[in-house]
């Protein structure tokens, strides 16, 4: 039941997208095709995933009983950039034309706002559904960061079937790019209020 | 129970009011411009020169090539020129220019009445003479009959369907002509079947034409009953040819697909007739039955008019330009071309000349799509004509192929039904000329 | 072209008897960004395909080509690449919190099982080979 | 100060691994790209138009740095001065082309060429050219629906409201050809611009006999060839009943334009001289 | 010689236009406004008149002087964007928030997306949403005003759903919340019990559902869809646990299903174009009403469940195509 | 311009800057510890002092938990000479709008509520976080009550607080969050008064 | 380039929140006043200064390839003495902005000045480039912010303007969409207004 309460939190009602405005710039930038977005949020999800337990556990297993907490920011987006090329470095030496197929599939995925910004979170906030708030232990952070990140997806994916309408629709060419996307995307928030209070 | 096609169609007036009158038989003109593109395909070329006297029936023009058909001289005269005259939309095209004496038929035709009903021509006589006879198909667009009774190797048809669904508002040719030649039309029908070596014939006739149904069932009681009478819903497209089929005996013509794809092959009733006459009676093709009607004109006709004729002659038949009228369509209001040069001259397949007032036919300005979906629910093949419409303008020609353009029948229906008059199909149809070519240059790579 | 393909521009860098090289051109505005090698929003990251010989013999050096690869072999890469070791992850994460292993293990164990999953892939590298397919296709220059 | 060690393992630690993770990446990995895109696309105009082909200026760019050579390759925006300094840029050389602005080859208005029916269906050149000849007895004309004009980028080519023909800017037209690409009639041709923008050429695409297109259009081409006959320079030929100006070997000389009975030769940017021109160039505005 | 006129087939149209589908949509709203009329009295022809004429002088200022557009206030579509929007705000409601209302509708919902049918979200949705989060105070209290008929009997204050769910958060049971507040179906089929100024009367709503089928205005595969759902969803429940949760029939009449079935999920700039999209998308509907019913902070999710379900439109259109005609594609 | 990017030398480059920016890390970091700890206390202790009447003692030294339902809450006592005269109790409600609800309650020795104050909230602006002491009267009808006569919920549900305009949800919580509290009060006070008892009793 | 530019191109031609359209989380996410706004841009400049001196000075002894990893090691230390200084100094601030002081890291201004500025100039005209950013970036900010607390909240930077609520939703997550959207469309419209 807690995980229950902490997936239907973190994609819908405190979506980090709408709601906490984090990674809002691939956001604009690559929702244009459902396909891409699709994609896009199939691997952002994996790395948010990987990213958040490796920096869990460099938090609780390095940097508390160094006691140099402070030093999270540094340590946190090197091992993210780490990682992220980690990643591809190991795709392309596993099968090159399987990282080629992706590549020219998926825009590169590289460090942003959501990935640290839920790194962060995790370690950093006290969570309660019920009882005492407590950190998360790894598996509720786990748990957490993905379905953050599959709110991440589901809010990509929305919006790129939206942007594929709006492409054929005729907006006022004020509005056109940028401002249409945003003024959805208040939409769309504007929509996800009707979550509120659900967990 | 009438039948029906499955998806789509509208429900247009039909407006028959023509649908009284006798077949009369058109007074003989001046100058007669026979167009050597009177089918789909390669232009026919002419056999006879400047200046050579020709008999009602005569070969004029040889077919030249797998798609194209003989043209035979609708009259008796003198060949007044060959050269470049504009076809109704005004572009030129190859017309060969006879100036008409009398009306004295060539040897070899049988000019009696009575219906010959013992086949005697053989499969391949019978598709030879077909072809020697310049057939083509009646139902609009013209394309050589004796073609579609060969199917491709590999293909085999088992039924045949005779259109007579005569679904466009106004036209009543088909009508009349069931009425009136019901026993040749069923005479031709056996023809083709023999042709094609099929059992099963079938003719689809919409239902607000009971008389024909009535007198079609009461003719094939007798002789006739491989061919079976069916009545159709009135629904538009009913006589599209893969409506029909679906209607009729519920088989789905693939995407890009031709009826033979199922075992089918489709004829109108006047090609069965034209067929009936050209394998009995060894007649070519030089006339057709054509509907002159409209709500302003002061008498609506059906005439038996040879090929040829000019709008203008006809007007002049009929009691000259009604004076609403603002818009003269070769067929009907759906499907029909407007006539932009009325010294434009009638071609085997012309079937009807509709006039139509400022008040029916001005277009109302376009409106934003409001996506009500009426459209999608009118398109008798299950396209998105707002989509198409959308796509085509931003010039998408890959999601265009991908929304299957290239099935539209060019119905109309979207467009008729759209209460924002956005001009889907003017543009649909574009479009679909361009996915066409690209898909084309791209299976020849 | 159909729409189940994804394309991409790009130019011929090199041909030798086995694989014709072609490098992706950027193909948006993006490109012209200084942030681009940084910013999420920009275009692809690869640069370099190579795409096995055969049948492209007649290609020559700085040609313009478009390359396809088919839009599902694309879902294809991503589920091997991103989906299943997501499911790998998260299925070893539960059995371990299951077991109530310390979090260090747990976490360890997880890695550890990506890598495993990620060598078995390796294993499997000749018949992924066949898999991704990409074709070429010469541009009219007009 | 102990936290400051552990600050400094730690961070050189990180350092380091980061160090060999980057080294392998950018040993096996990224294509290090030609610092000459860079320079390449910082003398391109950067409008981004396509004009050239390409997606954008960059890719444009990246052509120009890979191709073999720059022969196929020109920016339309920019012009010969931009692919020079490109050449010059990349050390290559390129051969000059000569500039050249859109010519709309029709002066078919409302006046010279009577429309004899009213088109009402959508107002696009190529519905109508797919449906019928065109508002007037010539079929050869422009259709007035203005392909061209929603095509150009540029905004470079605009419909006169009384004419009923496009008008293209000379300052705005960079010969993109989309235009010319967008008319079904293929009435729109890409013509040197000439000296001091002075050029000349025949007004008009109908190919049909004298008698024919002089009733459709009272200023069309005849195909009399008195153009033909004049000209000192073999720069016109008659094909079709239609003549035809080869810029390339045109000289400007103007006699051709006084010769043609209908007014069909026209010149542009020429000083007034005779007053017969004079009138000629009336018709034309 | 006369000009013929000259144009691509067909030649002929139908009788349908923008303007008429939207003076049904009109007349069918007709009984709900008479009807609250009845019983809200002036306060609800102040908002109907206030929402109508600043959506179609908004939308005629915006057009004439910031789109310089041509000017299509005449299709109609801004008067049911402001008639619905009006009949979604509680009685009680200032007029200045149905202005406020109307210029966020139009102005951010409709005219910014390029005026009608460019929209992806229900304008008059937006609005009410946009008020509802901007000010709740306003828009959750159902206190009614004055009546032309004696509103003595009908002031209860509040809806029904905020009744219950106030109740059960309380610890009563559906019974207790019956019996307190003298529920019953005819009274909800005819209006006794507070709610926006057109939920009032089940029966007037239906009266226009039946009213835009007979038309053809709209096909009954959405509203059914969402009746359907939300009484197989809310039956369920009731099954499980009636103390704690209303039966489906009460489920349905309260609020703003119908309403919002028959009329704003309905329209067609924001909803699917395919019959299968159609079902699919009032299922969402159904099911994202139900599930902030019973689980969120607001007492009605329907017009948060719509406008969620609009951001899907695009999605379902791509995946679920109509029925072609012939599939299998030969030789391509 | 840039090196060559050897092996030897990113290495080289990447070790130094870490090293050079780690140092500097490091220093900042002692730099500011001091601040950065009493800029925690204070803020602890400026609500303490809200909450509760004059002492003389550090109550965030002679902090101590109590459990209450399996939750442990942090009290901390206001001693004048040695002599409780209040307790400082943080307390928190999962229950408000946008979750959790943190407030420091002040209760006098006898149980009366001197102050609260919002410690952290996540509550709607405008709406919810109208409990917020200053932004409205809500906080302020809680002052001098004693929760053994003053009900603590609202009046909806029959208690005697006001609810903040259609912020029940946060009004409710803040009420259950006071009401743990008083709860751990009284945990407090009983084993005060046990104590008394047992002193007594020696 | 014009060194006195600096200023026009930050607030102006190179806006980044309006025109390279980057740093999105940051300026949607704390804007709800006009004060919260203004230390999100400020605490912003600093990095953005900080970073792009210390890149100008190291860039000509960074390995090509290591290139990223060292400005991404400046950037965070610079990030991290700053959340050290807010602690200790601004403790209330730094509640408020929570977590978008880290991400300070990844947003995309300060690398793409980084990489497109700072590497290839000089120190001082790096340090100016960071400064006219920076302001232009907190003017943005605090615009947003403004115009949200004064629609939201009916006060500016903090004082309340007049009685009332104001519309709830402006400082809510979708008035900052909103708000930001048809900001831009002002700001662009009001940019060709000057061009021409
Ligand atoms: C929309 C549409 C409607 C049609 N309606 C008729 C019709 O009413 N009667 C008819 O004979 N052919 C009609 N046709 C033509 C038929 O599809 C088919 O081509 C014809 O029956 C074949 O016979 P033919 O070769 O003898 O002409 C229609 C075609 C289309 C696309
Ligand atoms: C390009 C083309 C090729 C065709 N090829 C054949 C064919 O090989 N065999 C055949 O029986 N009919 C063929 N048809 C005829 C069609 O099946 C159809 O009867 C004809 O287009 C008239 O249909 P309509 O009157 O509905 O437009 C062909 C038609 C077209 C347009
Ligand atoms: C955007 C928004 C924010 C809200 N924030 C709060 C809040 O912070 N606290 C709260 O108690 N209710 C909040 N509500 C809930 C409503 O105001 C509603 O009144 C609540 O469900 C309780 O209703 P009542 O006070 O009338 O019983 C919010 C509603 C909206 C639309
Ligand atoms: C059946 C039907 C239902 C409609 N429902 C709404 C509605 O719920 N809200 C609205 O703003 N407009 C509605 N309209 C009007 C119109 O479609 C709407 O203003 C467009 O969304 C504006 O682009 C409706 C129209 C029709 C025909
Ligand atoms: S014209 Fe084409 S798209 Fe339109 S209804 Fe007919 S088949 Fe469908
Ligand atoms: S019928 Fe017209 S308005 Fe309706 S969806 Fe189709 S194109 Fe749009
Ligand atoms: S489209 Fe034509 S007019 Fe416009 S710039 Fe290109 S060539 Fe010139
Ligand atoms: S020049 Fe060609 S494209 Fe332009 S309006 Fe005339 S016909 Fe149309
Ligand atoms: S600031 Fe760019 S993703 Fe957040």
């Amino acid at each position: 039941m807690e995980y229950i309460l902490i997936i239907v939190s973190a994609v819908f009602v405190n979506n980090i997208l709408l709601m906490q405005f984090l990674g809002v710039c691939p956001f604009l930038g690559v929702s244009n095709k459902v396909s891409t977005a699709t994609g896009m949020s199939g691997a952002v999800i994996f790395v948010i995933a990987l990213a958040t337990l490796v920096t869990y556990l460099l938090q609780y297993y390095v940097l508390i009983p160094l006691r140099i907490e402070f030093m999270q920011t540094v340590a946190f987006i090197l091992v993210i950039a780490a990682l992220v090329q980690m990643v591809e470095i190991i795709l392309k030496k596993i099968s090159p034309s399987l990282y080629q197929a992706l590549g020219i599939f998926l825009p590169l995925i590289t460090t942003n706002c959501a990935v640290l910004g839920l790194a962060i979170i995790v370690v950093s906030k006290e969570f309660a559904f019920s009882g005492t708030p407590q950190m998360f232990n790894l598996a509720q952070a786990v748990v957490y960061a993905t379905a953050s990140a599959v709110g991440f997806g589901v809010a990509m994916i929305l919006f790129s079937g939206l942007r594929e309408q709006l492409d054929l629709n005729n907006v006022p060419k004020a509005f056109r790019g940028t401002p249409i996307a945003l003024i959805t995307a208040g939409i769309l928030a504007l929509a996800f209020m009707g979550f509120a209070g659900i967990v | 129970m009438s039948r029906t096609f499955s998806l789509g169609g509208i429900h247009p007036h039909d407006k028959k009011i023509s649908a009284n009158r006798e077949i009369g038989e058109f007074p003989l003109v001046d100058t007669a411009y026979i167009s050597m593109s009177q089918h789909l395909g390669s232009l026919s070329e002419p056999v006879v020169a400047k200046g050579d006297r020709v008999l009602t029936g005569q070969l004029i023009a040889k077919s030249t090539g797998f798609i194209s058909a003989n043209i035979h001289s609708p009259y008796t005269g003198i060949i007044h020129n060959i050269e470049p005259w504009p076809d109704l939309s005004g572009n030129m095209v190859l017309h060969i220019i006879v100036k008409v004496e009398e009306d004295e038929w060539i040897k070899g035709i049988d000019l009696d009445p009575s219906v010959e009903r013992n086949i005697k021509l053989s499969k391949e006589e019978i598709i030879k003479r077909i072809a020697e006879c310049g057939i083509v198909g009646l139902g609009g667009a013209a394309f050589p009959t004796h073609i579609k009774l060969t199917p491709p190797p590999g293909k085999k048809a088992d039924i045949l369907i005779i259109n007579g669904a005569e679904c466009e508002p106004y036209l009543t040719s088909d009508y009349r002509l069931m009425m009136e030649k019901a026993e040749e039309l069923l005479v031709g029908t056996k023809i083709m079947m023999k042709a094609l070596g099929v059992e099963k014939a079938v003719i689809g006739i919409e239902e607000n034409k009971p008389g024909a149904i009535k007198k079609l069932k009461d003719t094939a009681r007798k002789d006739y009953s491989e061919i079976e009478i069916e009545s159709l819903k009135k629904r538009y497209p009913q006589g599209g040819e893969k409506q029909l089929i679906d209607a009729l005996v519920r088989r789905r013509v693939p995407s890009m697909g031709l009826p033979i794809d199922v075992g089918v092959v489709v004829q109108n009733v006047g090609t069965a007739v034209a067929v009936y006459e050209a394998v009995q009676k060894n007649k070519p093709l030089i006339d057709g039955i054509v509907t002159i009607t409209g709500d302003c004109l002061p008498d609506q006709r059906n005439f038996r008019l040879r090929v040829g004729t000019t709008f203008e002659k006809i007007i002049d038949v009929v009691g000259g330009m009604p004076q609403e009228a603002v818009k003269v369509l070769s067929g009907g209001p759906m499907m029909g071309k407007a006539i932009s040069k009325l010294t434009a001259a009638t071609v085997k397949s012309t079937s009807g000349i509709l006039f139509l007032s400022q008040e029916q036919t001005k277009r109302a300005p376009e409106n934003n799509c409001i996506r009500c979906s009426k459209c999608v629910q009118a398109c008798p093949m299950g396209l998105e004509p707002y989509l198409l419409n959308k796509l085509a303008r931003a010039s998408r020609m890959d999601d265009l192929e991908e929304n299957m353009i290239q099935d539209c029948i060019e119905c109309g229906c979207c467009a008729y039904t759209c209460p924002s008059c956005i001009p889907l199909l003017d543009n649909i149809r574009i479009a679909k000329a361009s996915v066409l070519k690209i898909m084309r240059s791209r299976a020849r790579k | 072209m159909k729409k189940e393909e994804i394309e991409h521009k790009g130019i011929v860098v090199e041909t030798n008897s086995s694989f014709v090289t072609v490098e992706i051109t950027r193909s948006s505005a993006c490109g012209a960004c200084g942030a681009k090698s940084l910013c999420n929003a920009s275009e692809s990251g690869i640069g370099l395909i190579e795409i096995p010989a055969e049948g492209y013999a007649l290609y020559e050096k700085g040609e313009n080509v478009k390359v396809f690869l088919k839009r599902s072999m694309g879902f294809k890469a991503l589920w091997i690449s991103y989906v299943i070791p997501l499911l790998v992850l998260i299925i070893i994460l539960a059995a371990m919190t299951l077991v109530k292993a310390p979090e260090l293990v747990a976490g360890l164990s997880v890695i550890g099982g990506i890598a495993v999953y990620y060598f078995i892939v390796w294993l499997l590298r000749d018949k992924l080979k066949n898999e991704f397919i990409f074709t070429l296709e010469k541009i009219d220059k007009k | 100060m102990n936290t400051v060690l552990l600050t400094v393992l730690v961070l050189s630690i990180l350092g380091l691994v980061l160090a060999l993770v980057l080294y392998f990446v950018a040993q096996k990995f990224k294509v290090e790209e030609d610092p000459r895109i860079d320079g390449v696309q910082e003398i391109l105009p950067g409008a981004n138009c396509g004009g050239c082909g390409e997606a954008g200026c960059r890719a444009f760019a990246e052509n120009c740095v890979k191709a073999e050579s720059l022969d196929s390759l020109f920016c339309p925006v920019g012009g010969n001065e931009t692919m020079k300094m490109v050449a010059e840029y990349l050390g290559r050389t390129i051969d000059e082309k000569a500039p050249r602005i859109a010519v709309v080859r029709c002066n078919g208005t409302c006046e010279n060429r009577p429309r004899t029916t009213i088109y009402d269906g959508y107002v696009s050149c190529s519905v109508m050219a797919a449906l019928y000849a065109g508002e007037s007895e010539c079929r050869w004309g422009c259709l007035g629906g203005g392909d061209c004009v929603a095509v150009c980028k540029f905004d470079a080519i605009k419909m006169d409201g009384v004419t009923g023909l496009p008008v293209v800017d000379e300052d705005k037209c960079t010969a993109c050809g989309a235009c010319v690409k967008a008319c079904p009639k293929a009435i729109i041709e890409l013509r040197n611009k000439g000296p001091k923008n002075r050029r000349i050429f025949v007004s008009c695409v109908n190919k049909d006999k004298g008698g024919i297109a002089r009733k459709a259009c009272g200023v069309a081409c005849i195909g009399c060839g008195k153009c033909e006959k004049i000209c000192p320079f073999d720069a016109i030929t008659i094909n079709n009943f239609l003549a035809y100006i080869d810029p390339d070997k045109c000289k400007l000389c103007r006699k051709c334009v006084a010769e043609c009975p209908t007014g069909a030769i026209h010149e542009i940017n020429f000083p007034v001289r005779l007053p017969k021109k004079e009138e000629a160039i009336t018709v034309e505005q | 010689m006369k000009k013929l006129l000259v144009s691509p087939a067909p030649h002929i149209h139908g009788q349908e236009s923008t303007s008429k589908l939207m003076r049904d949509v009109i007349i069918a709203l007709s009984p709900s406004v008479a009807v609250s009329v009845i019983f809200f009295g002036l306060s609800a022809i102040k908002l109907v008149l206030v929402g109508v004429l600043s959506a179609v002088i908004l939308e005629y200022l915006i057009q004439k002087y910031l789109m310089k557009t041509k000017v299509t206030i005449g299709d109609y579509s801004a008067i049911v964007t402001g008639l619905l929007l009006a009949l979604n705000l509680p009685p009680s409601a200032p007029w200045w928030i149905a202005l406020i209302g109307s210029a966020v509708a139009i102005g951010v919902a409709k005219m910014t997306f390029g005026g009608l049918g460019q929209n992806l979200f229900n304008p008059a949705l937006v609005g009410r949403v946009f008020l509802l989060v901007s000010f709740p105070v306003i828009m959750t209290d159902w206190a009614i005003p004055e009546s032309f008929i004696t509103g003595a009997d009908a002031s209860s204050g509040a809806t029904a759903l905020s009744i219950v769910k106030e109740g059960l958060s309380r610890g009563m049971t559906m019974d207790q919340i019956f019996n307190a507040n003298n529920f019953s179906y005819g009274e909800m089929l005819l209006s006794k019990i507070g709610g926006s100024v057109g939920e009032v009367s089940s029966l007037a709503l239906l009266l226009g559902f039946i009213y835009l089928l007979a038309r053809k205005v709209i096909t009954a595969h959405i509203p059914l869809s969402i009746i359907g759902t939300v009484m197989l969803i809310t039956g369920i429940f009731y099954l499980a646990d009636p103390l704690h949760y209303p039966d489906p029939v009460f489920s349905v009449l309260t609020g703003g299903i119908l309403i919002g079935a028959i009329f704003m999920a309905t329209d067609y700039v924001t909803s699917p174009m395919s019959k299968k999209g159609m079902v699919l998308f009032g299922a969402g509907i159904g099911l994202i009403t139900v599930l902030i019913r019973y689980f969120g902070a607001y007492p009605e999710g329907v017009s948060f469940a719509i406008l969620i379900m609009n951001a899907t439109v695009p999605l379902i259109n791509m995946f679920f195509k109509p029925k072609r005609f012939g599939k299998e594609v030969k030789n391509g | 311009m840039a090196k060559e990017s050897t092996l030897k030398n990113m290495v080289l480059t990447l070790f130094i800057v870490c090293l050079a920016t780690s140092a500097m890390l490091g220093g900042a970091y002692i730099l500011t510890k001091e601040p950065i700890e009493k800029a925690i206390v204070a803020k602890i202790n400026n609500s303490i002092l809200a909450v509760v009447p004059e002492f003389d003692n550090v109550p965030s030294e002679d902090v101590f938990t109590k459990d209450l339902d399996g939750v442990s809450y942090k009290v901390y006592p206001a001693k004048k000479g040695g002599e409780i005269v209040g307790y400082a109790i943080e307390t928190f409600s999962n229950a408000g709008f946008g979750g959790r609800i943190s407030l420091m309650a002040g209760f006098g020795a006898d149980g009366t509520i001197l102050n609260v104050t919002v410690i952290s909230h996540s509550e709607t602006p405008g709406l919810g976080d109208k409990m917020v002491e200053g932004k409205s009267n809500f906080s302020v009808q809680f002052k001098g009550k004693n929760p053994a006569e003053f009900k603590l919920s609202v009046k909806k549900d029959g208690g005697d607080v006001d609810a903040i305009t259609a912020s029940t949800i946060t009004s409710r919580a803040y009420c259950g969050a006071l009401e743990s509290a008083y709860k751990i009060f009284l945990l407090c006070t009983e084993n005060q008064v046990k104590k008394e008892a047992v002193n007594e009793q020696k | 380039m014009n060194r006195n530019n600096f200023l026009i191109k930050g607030i102006f031609t190179e806006n980044p929140t309006f025109v390279l359209i980057l740093g999105m989380c940051p300026t949607l996410a704390t804007t709800t006043s006009a004060i919260n706004g203004m230390g999100m841009g400020m605490a912003t400049t600093f990095v953005l200064i900080v970073s792009n001196i210390v890149i100008s000075l190291i860039s000509s002894q960074v390995p090509g390839k290591v290139r990223i990893p060292v400005y991404i090691v400046v950037i965070a230390s610079a990030v991290t003495v700053l959340q050290l200084i807010m602690q200790a100094f601004t403790p209330g601030l730094y509640n408020t902005l929570g977590i978008f002081i880290p991400l300070i890291v990844v947003n995309c201004i300060i690398l793409g000045r980084a990489e497109a500025f700072a590497s290839k100039n000089s120190v001082g005209a790096s340090a100016l480039d960071g400064i006219g950013i920076g302001i232009g970036f907190t003017l943005s900010l605090t615009v947003i912010g403004l115009v949200r607390e004064l629609l939201g909240s009916l006060s500016a930077f903090g004082f309340k303007l007049g009685g009332g609520d104001g519309v709830l939703v402006f400082v809510l997550a979708p008035g900052a969409f909103l708000v930001l959207g048809y900001l831009m469309v002002l700001f662009n419209g009001l940019k060709s207004k000057m061009n021409k």
